[in-house]
């Protein structure tokens, strides 16, 4: 039996064993304990290290609100820092250490800290590192230097970088009733609401329903409270329109009543089972949110209340009738209101001495001098704890008289004997995801506490949540809360019967015991009453300036604990009634949340992969694939020891001079169809479509609504009312949207409809002089020959049995064709058009090669359409008609737009035969040390085979006037400098004579 | 946020894309009033309180709404189809 | 007809389609995901005011009544038509040439015929968990009295769109574009380990 | 009032730190002054400090309308840096990091600015191109910037997924190491102290309500604390532009107001040594002195003045940051908020005169404005002091749109969403 483990009672699982070590050191607990509770029953009273001044701290609390008990859960190389050790359910195997100590918990270095304590008083950073005006550690020099041990002091644990091997997943979760916490007031809730027949989730952060019925000690029904509890969960549990949901956190209450849970799903366990996500993101679009989530139990603020030993009242009953484990042999209490009597007996109940109880309040009521003494503990009203004593843990405490008025100490201090030290400082309700929903809390004077707000979403409080701290209370507020949720009339029929021990709600207005030492109000980061009236005698007065001056209440309990305390001694510097200094708007999470399971099922698979058809064969075939957007298409095919450009080049030249072939299946394309198809196409293109051939296509260019380029592409006229746009792989989605918003918009009366047809149809470009002749050979059912197939005609036919529609147009600038099959059977299409060129010496060919041949002859992609160029940069006005206005039209010829100055298309050459790059710049005068006055960049550029030259794209102020005028490469970031030849951007075949054949 | 899309009913907005100020006027293609264009395409109206939005129902039915919506609270008062005629009773 | 001699079409999910038991499977299987490789697929759309007739021409080429309402739909085992969008359809038929079969009966005065019979993957989920699963990827409800039999719902799973029609009490049909079907199975086999899956 | 320095650290701590004075005071606003600053933010501070240190004019109030910094100076992710494609926005953005380089002297102040560097990860050969292309641009107006390797990469942050097995894999990036963070809360406290030893009066709780006109030009603005005149009266409420502009009789401006959330991590010990963005989304993300992460992703995409964020951002911000760190899936979002961007129809700010008499006004920040507020002061003191901009700020002119003389950096043309 361990030092502080009660011989019975508690909700722990005496019979089975836990193994576990804690800094390495092996120690073991049972089912049902936490990592705090089992550690605190091995007689552990030292969990951490404050962030600042690295002073040893001990448990305060029993739940998530814990401010010093963090530690860092290991499994195997995967961390999890920061975790409260009251809210990790001990498993055989688990590895905790501590954190923020070198070398270890009980000497830590960092606690020198505590020496310059008021040189480090709030603020410090701001007053001094500026460092020399001049010399060597200048500007920010000296700053950056002492940042450097700054940073290696601060910080709480340690993050891995091992990827996290968990699974993290997502629910979409809809109900009528959401209940938060299973408390009294929730299970009532939920039950009242569950037999309307309304779908509920109730759900809950801790592992075991009941919340405060687990260890009031009180009865219900007759029954102890947790009995009660259970039996009430095992009645929901039988219902099939409610979802239970334990070691859930609902952490954020979002617009439209959406809420964002998170359900631990296997922390708890050894191993999580096949398939088994470590935490599962619940986002739930509920009809009413019930809140009852409960309230906080306070800390007082007088010096020593951090000394280890030191824990809040209600915690210490926690840990003695849930957990069956003793915070202390000899405990006093320290409080400003009633709560802590029933603390007081409970832990006598469980077998503790009670050495006193020291309240604040000197006329205390008849009902708690009755408990006292049921405890058998001496009580000394009107009297305040001034100062405690120990080490690593609590040895005794001092106490004087005490005025609750003025707050005046008096008489001599008197020393007591203690290892426990309870306190209670009233309770704050926990109202944070009714304040998360959009609104301002409200200061109640008589319960010293921030009470819920006026709803501005669906919900509605009980129990606690609201102020009503009575379980009879809970009980009674819980049930109508769940009725009215579940949109029905409130009951009359009796309520379970509560026997709970008498007491008084409303706390006296005392937070602060104004005495010699450090009295902390944020425990984690070291946060003394003298730091927040050194930010009020500078000025840092309201709420948010304390907080981001002091530090208060960023922590990891985000204030939890220090937030009201804080304002209270605020107020009392300021003069002003607590409200008047506010009260911080609470946001989300509740409580920290991890990434992982934000992340949820994309954590590993952050975007889907897009693929063509033909993908499986292109890596079959020695594809090296280049991701565009989510896509992914054959950058090269490359032979054994060919470099990229080796590879580009070759498969370039064999299309030149015989034939290639591409997969261009990714091109966006867009059916376009109805009686007003072709009036549409005229209105968002800069040219003319009415006038288009059925059975022809026609290069397009499209323009935003600023008269800026935006998109370019062929358009097929397959029917009179029928055409087939394509767009660019990268502008598809934008394309489609441009055209959905000006039909559903702007232009409602025009019947057409848009669909994407990108993946019905799989396309293969086919290029080369002996393009045809291949055709020719495997093409059955049409003519391909020019009569037939004349440049921009179109004709339907079939390969190897399958249907085709061949366009002929090219991009490469050979005579070529586009074969476009459905995408279930391009693969074989593919093949057999491959086949058939065997004899012809016909190359695959990826993006390299096609940018490369497009680069040659002048053809503008996306790297020129970069939304800041116009149809006149890139020499493409010719397609803007004058015969019609069309989207753009107006905005086109503003003066920035036509401005001498503008960046326009250019081809360039290396003079010095050396690689270009793509992003150099182009400058008139070369100065390598100090480059300057860019004329313009590179947007493309290769080998050309063609010119057996380096050449390359380029948007260049001035353009077409530096025709055949030298300039130079100016790439400091990959040091490429050198001469180049500015010339006209179509570099090969300009009149087009291959392609038109 | 939940919108409200009169074919399917309310969605998450994540299946949504703001396509920003309701109340602008296009001027008519052939217009050549350059202060009318520019304020189209350009200048906002930017109220803290109800706004006209148009919305496209992206990741649903792909229609185009208009929506009333409340900027401070982010409540949605009213949608409706921007393209009016389709007789849809909406699901809700 | 000439697609009667058509060779089968390939799948895109080939390589990762692995029929068996899968997942946490020895606690039984709860969900069957299978690729139904209907022979069409296709998008009739009505301008507006035209819906009634599009409804009608539906009816007399498949037999299939639409129910009245946003989303309804119907189908009945060879065949199925659920409403996505306003005014516009999806039908399925277990065999090729369905297209052709609208060709003459959509006039331009109705609206438009779309064939996507390539362009579309149908997947479907079938078992007591398939809500679950699926409420993992969509932000939609599954339950019956929201998403009733036969009904169809278009939605969105990050960058992959999706049409879904419920074709059973724990069934559904799922239809995503074909580039982006393989990266969706991959996802949807991931996401049915933990309660145990078959694909047949 | 007294000079910050170790030495009165040391001299206040023997005293108990009983002798500290107010920051700055809390003064009663006067009848008239010479110029009014609504806005007191970053750049309304920065713009009074100017006024009086670089024009020599104190007669300045600057109006808060609730506690001073509680806009996006105190909501932002801190980054700062010059690293933009196009000269209007580099320079501008160069002048200011020069200030920031020496802002906590200047101010006595330590905004604790820490040049730590920001790596833009590229995940495709064009993608890196691209960069090039800018990080030259930087280079050709004598700005630092230099691409990185993935092994420099991997050297630099070594929690960054570099394999390429990952689904976007790292390429490379582009650097400006001179780039940086800075305290936030730290440079509206050390502005609004700087401003206020030089004379100003820095007026909190004062929230204006009207404006004031003589004929139509502007006179001054009616307050929650009454009416004040002014010679001058200039606009920084970026976030709340469109509000303010509102109440001069202006309804429509080529802005939109939309929310940008943020997130901080637990706080742990280092483990991100740089600013770091994401190529392939909206992300980025660095580690504050006190060990959190600080970071946050795009837009919400509607608009909003609540300032408070949408569930699908937070998601798509997390999920992005995992892939890049998959060893920080079990790191904990700690503290999430949002701030409102005044968001331009070009993704750049506005800086000019007018566009009433007696108006000048400062907004269009998107979501630069802290590594901004610097120089959004400086060149905004000195249109406000001479009546005409500064070369620097020349070009963020109102009417820049309509003219077709957009500073489009991202190409996405009249949209504020995208930018």
């Amino acid at each position: 039996m361990s030092p502080r483990r009660t011989e019975t009672g508690g909700r722990i699982d005496r019979l089975r064993t836990i193994r576990f070590t804690f800094d390495g050191a092996p120690y073991t607990g049972h089912g049902g304990d936490t990592l705090a509770s089992a550690l605190l029953a091995n007689g552990v009273t030292l969990f951490g290290r404050s962030f600042k001044y690295h002073r040893p701290r001990g448990l305060l609390a029993a739940g998530v609100e814990e401010p010093n008990a963090l530690v860092t859960v290991l499994r195997g190389e995967v961390r999890e820092p920061n975790i409260a050790a009251t809210m990790v359910e001990i498993y055989d195997g688990l590895v905790a250490v501590s954190q923020n100590r070198t070398p270890s918990l009980a000497w830590d270095i960092g606690a020198i800290n505590q020496l310059g304590g008021k040189i480090l008083s709030a603020g410090f950073y701001y007053k001094t590192f500026m460092g020399p005006v001049i010399g060597p550690l200048k500007g920010t020099r000296f700053w950056m230097f002492c940042e450097h041990f700054i940073r290696r002091a601060a910080g709480l644990g340690r993050a891995g970088t091992a990827p996290d091997p968990s699974r993290y997943e997502r629910m979409n979760a809809f109900c009528d009733v959401l209940v938060v916490g299973s408390g009294p007031a929730g299970l009532m809730a939920a039950k009242a609401a569950a037999d309307q027949g309304a779908r509920v989730i109730l759900a809950d952060l801790e592992a075991h329903f009941g919340g405060s019925a687990n260890w009031s000690g009180e009865t219900i029904d007759g029954v102890p409270a947790a009995d009660w509890a259970q039996r009430s969960v095992g009645q929901l549990e039988g219902n099939d329109n409610v979802r239970l949901l334990p070691r859930t956190t609902v952490w954020g209450y979002y617009d439209g009543n959406t809420l964002a849970a998170l359900e631990r799903v296997t922390d708890h366990k050894e191993a999580a089972a096949k398939g088994e996500p470590r935490q599962r993101y619940w986002a739930i679009r509920a009809g009413t949110v019930v809140l009852a989530t409960g309230s906080f139990e306070r800390p007082l603020v007088f010096p020593g209340n951090d000394r280890p030993g030191v824990m809040l009242a209600h915690a210490a009953e926690r840990y003695a009738v849930e957990y069956g484990v003793l915070p202390g042999q000899r405990i006093a209490l320290f409080t400003n209101n009633d709560s802590a009597y029933r603390s007081a007996v409970a832990l006598k109940k469980a077998g503790a001495a009670i050495v006193a109880i020291i309240d604040v309040r000197s006329d205390v009521s008849n009902e708690m001098r009755k408990l006292a003494s049921e405890a058998e503990a001496e009580l000394l009203a009107g009297h305040a704890v001034v100062a405690t004593e120990g080490g690593k843990a609590l040895t005794g405490l001092k106490v004087q008289r005490f005025d609750a008025m003025n707050g005046a100490l008096s008489g001599d201090d008197r020393s007591i004997h203690a290892d426990g030290l309870l306190m209670s400082g009233g309770w704050s309700p926990t109202i944070h995801l009714a304040s998360q929903a959009g609104a301002k809390a409200e200061w109640d004077s008589a319960r010293q506490a921030f009470l819920p707000p006026q709803p501005t979403q669906h919900w509605i409080g009980a129990g606690a949540f609201t102020g009503s701290f009575s379980t009879a209370e809970a009980i009674a507020e819980g049930r109508a809360a769940g009725l009215q949720a579940a949109g029905a009339a409130a009951s009359s029929a009796p309520l379970p019967v509560v026997e709970a021990a008498p007491g008084d709600p409303d706390p006296a207005p005392v937070f602060e015991i104004k005495a010699k030492g450090k009295s902390f109000v944020d425990f984690q980061h070291d946060v003394t009453a003298e730091d927040v009236r050194l930010a009020h005698r500078e000025g840092f007065v309201s709420v948010e300036h304390l907080k981001r001056y002091t530090t208060l209440g960023m922590a990891t309990d985000q204030g939890k604990n220090s937030n009201v305390p804080g304002l209270a001694i605020m107020a009392e510097a300021l003069g002003k009634p607590i409200p008047e200094v506010g009260t911080t708007r609470f946001r989300p999470p509740y409580t920290a949340v991890s990434i992982g399971s934000l992340a949820a099922e994309r954590f590993g698979d952050l975007k889907p992969e897009r693929l063509t058809p033909m993908h499986d064969w292109h890596m079959a075939n020695g594809a090296t694939m280049y991701s565009a957007g989510l896509w992914y298409r054959p950058m090269i095919y490359g032979l054994a020891g060919e470099t990229v450009e080796q590879a580009y080049v070759r498969e370039a030249r064999a299309t030149r001079e015989s034939a290639g072939i591409v997969d261009v299946s990714t091109l966006g394309k867009i059916a376009v169809q109805g009686p007003d198809a072709a009036e549409f196409l005229d209105r968002v293109y800069t040219n003319m479509f009415s006038t288009l051939a059925i059975g022809k296509a026609r290069y397009g260019l499209m323009l935003r609504e600023d008269g800026l380029a935006f998109d370019d592409g062929t358009t097929w006229r397959l029917g009179e009312q029928e055409f087939l746009m394509t767009t660019t792989t990268a502008n598809a989605g934008k394309v489609m949207q441009h055209l959905e918003y000006f039909l559903d918009v702007i232009w409602p009366e025009l019947k057409v409809t848009v669909t994407s047809v990108t993946d019905e149809w799989a396309g293969a470009a086919i290029g080369g002089p002996n393009a045809r002749a291949i055709l020719a050979s495997c093409v059955t059912g049409t003519a391909v020959d020019n009569a037939a197939l004349p440049f921009m005609g179109i004709v339907h036919g079939r390969v190897a049995g399958i249907p085709v529609m061949i366009c002929r147009l090219s991009f490469s600038g050979e005579m070529a064709f586009e074969v476009y099959s459905g995408a279930g059977y391009s693969t074989r299409v593919w093949e057999a058009l491959i086949e058939a060129g065997k004899p012809f010496g016909l190359v695959t060919y990826g993006l390299e090669a096609l940018g490369t041949m497009r680069i040659e002859k002048g053809h503008v992609t996306g790297a020129e359409i970069d939304g800041r160029t116009t149809a006149r940069d890139l020499h493409l006005d010719w397609m803007l008609s004058k015969k019609k206005p069309f989207i753009g039209s107006a905005m086109m010829d503003r003066e920035g737009l036509i401005a001498s100055d503008r960046l326009e298309l250019v081809g360039l050459i290396a003079l010095d035969n050396r690689p270009l790059n793509g992003g150099g710049h182009i400058v008139e005068e070369l100065d390598e040390a100090n480059p300057h006055d860019s004329l313009g960049h590179i947007t493309a550029c290769c080998y050309s085979p063609a010119l057996g030259k380096y050449i390359a794209l380029a948007l260049v102020e001035g353009g077409k006037a530096r025709h055949g005028t030298r300039a130079f490469v100016s790439d400091p970031l990959r040091n490429r400098f050198g001469p180049i030849e500015i010339v006209s951007n179509h570099f090969y075949d300009p009149d087009g004579s291959r392609m038109h054949g | 946020m939940l919108i409200t899309c009169p074919y399917c009913g309310p969605r998450d907005v994540i299946e949504f894309t703001y396509q920003g100020d309701g109340n602008r006027e296009r001027p008519q293609p052939a217009s050549q009033n350059l202060d009318a264009w520019n304020a189209y395409v350009y200048d906002r109206l930017n109220p803290a309180g109800d706004h006209n939005e148009i919305w496209q129902h992206s990741g649903g039915c792909r229609a185009h709404l208009r929506v009333v919506r409340n900027t401070i609270t982010h409540e949605v008062l009213r949608t409706a189809f921007a393209r009016g005629g389709h007789r849809t009773e909406g699901r809700s | 007809m000439a697609e009667h001699q058509l060779p089968e079409r390939l799948s895109p999910l080939e390589p990762e389609y692995h029929p068996g038991s899968h997942g946490n499977f020895e606690h039984g299987i709860d969900v069957i995901l299978s690729e139904t490789r209907p022979g069409s697929i296709l998008q009739l759309a009505a301008w507006p005011g035209e819906e009634k007739g599009l409804i009608e021409a539906i009816r007399n080429v498949t037999g299939l009544a639409l129910p009245d309402g946003a989303g309804g739909g119907v189908s009945n085992g060879t065949r199925a038509v659920f409403g996505f969008a306003p005014g516009k359809f999806t039908v399925v038929d277990e065999g090729e040439g369905l297209a052709s079969a609208f060709a003459g009966v959509i006039t331009p005065a109705i609206g438009t015929l779309t064939d996507l019979s390539h362009g579309r993957t149908a997947i479907r989920i079938a078992g007591p968990k398939a809500e679950w699963v699926m409420a993992k990827f969509f932000a939609i409800d599954f339950a019956l009295p929201a998403f009733p039999l036969g009904a169809g719902r278009s939605t969105n799973h990050h960058d992959i769109f999706a049409q879904i029609q419920r074709s059973g009490a724990d069934q559904f049909d799922i239809y995503v574009f074909r580039s982006f079907a393989r990266s969706f199975w991959k996802a949807l086999c991931h996401a049915s380990e933990e309660v145990g899956y078959e694909v047949q | 009032m007294a000079e910050y320095s170790a030495f009165s650290l040391l001299k206040n701590a023997l005293t108990g730190n009983k002798d500290w004075k107010p920051a700055w005071r809390k003064p009663d606003p006067k009848a008239s002054y010479d110029v009014i600053v609504i806005g007191g933010g970053g750049h309304g501070l920065s713009t009074a400090y100017y006024l009086a240190k670089e024009h020599g004019i104190t007669n300045v109030a600057v109006l808060e309308k609730g506690w001073l910094g509680s806009g996006n100076v105190g909501r932002n992710t801190t980054a700062v840096r010059s690293n933009y494609l196009l000269p209007q926005n580099t320079r501008f953005y160069e002048h200011s990091m020069k200030l920031w380089e020496n802002l906590s002297h200047d101010l006595n102040y330590n905004v604790m600015f820490s040049q730590r560097g920001c790596l833009n990860l590229a995940h495709t050969p064009a993608q890196l191109d691209d960069y090039a292309r800018r990080g030259n641009a930087m280079r050709h107006l004598g700005v630092d910037a230099e691409l990185m390797s993935v092994d420099q990469i991997k050297r630099l942050v070594p929690a960054l997924d570099i394999s390429g097995s990952a689904r976007f894999p790292v390429l490379g990036g582009l650097m400006q190491r001179r780039a940086g963070s800075a305290r936030h809360d730290a440079v509206a406290w050390g502005y609004a102290r700087g401003a206020d030893r030089r004379g100003v009066d820095i007026i909190e709780n004062c929230e204006v309500t009207g404006f004031l006109r003589d004929g139509g030009r502007i006179t001054g603005v009616s307050t929650t604390r009454g009416e004040i005149r002014a010679k001058k009266v200039a606009l920084a409420v970026a976030g709340s532009t469109g509000r303010v502009m509102q109440l001069a009789g202006i309804s429509h401006m080529p802005i939109e107001s939309h929310v940008l959330q943020a997130f901080v991590s637990e706080s742990l010990k280092p483990i991100i040594d740089t600013i770091l963005t994401f190529g392939m989304g909206h992300f980025y993300i660095s580690q504050s002195d006190k060990g959190g992460l600080v970071y946050g992703g795009d837009l919400d995409g509607y608009n909003s003045y609540a300032q408070r964020g949408s569930l699908p951002i937070v998601d798509e911000v997390m999920s992005e940051m995992v892939a890049l760190f998959p060893g920080l899936a079990r790191v904990r979002m700690l503290r999430s908020w949002g701030g409102l961007c005044d968001m331009t129809m070009d993704g750049s700010p506005i800086i000019t005169t007018g566009p009433l008499p007696g108006m000048y006004l400062n907004c269009g920040w998107c979501y630069g404005g802290f590594k901004a507020t610097p120089a959004s002061g400086w060149c905004f003191a000195h249109t406000i002091a001479k009546d005409e901009p500064h070369a620097f700020n020349a070009p963020f002119t109102l009417d820049r749109f309509y003219r077709g003389l957009v500073i489009d950096d991202k190409g996405q043309g009249a949209t504020p969403r995208l930018h």
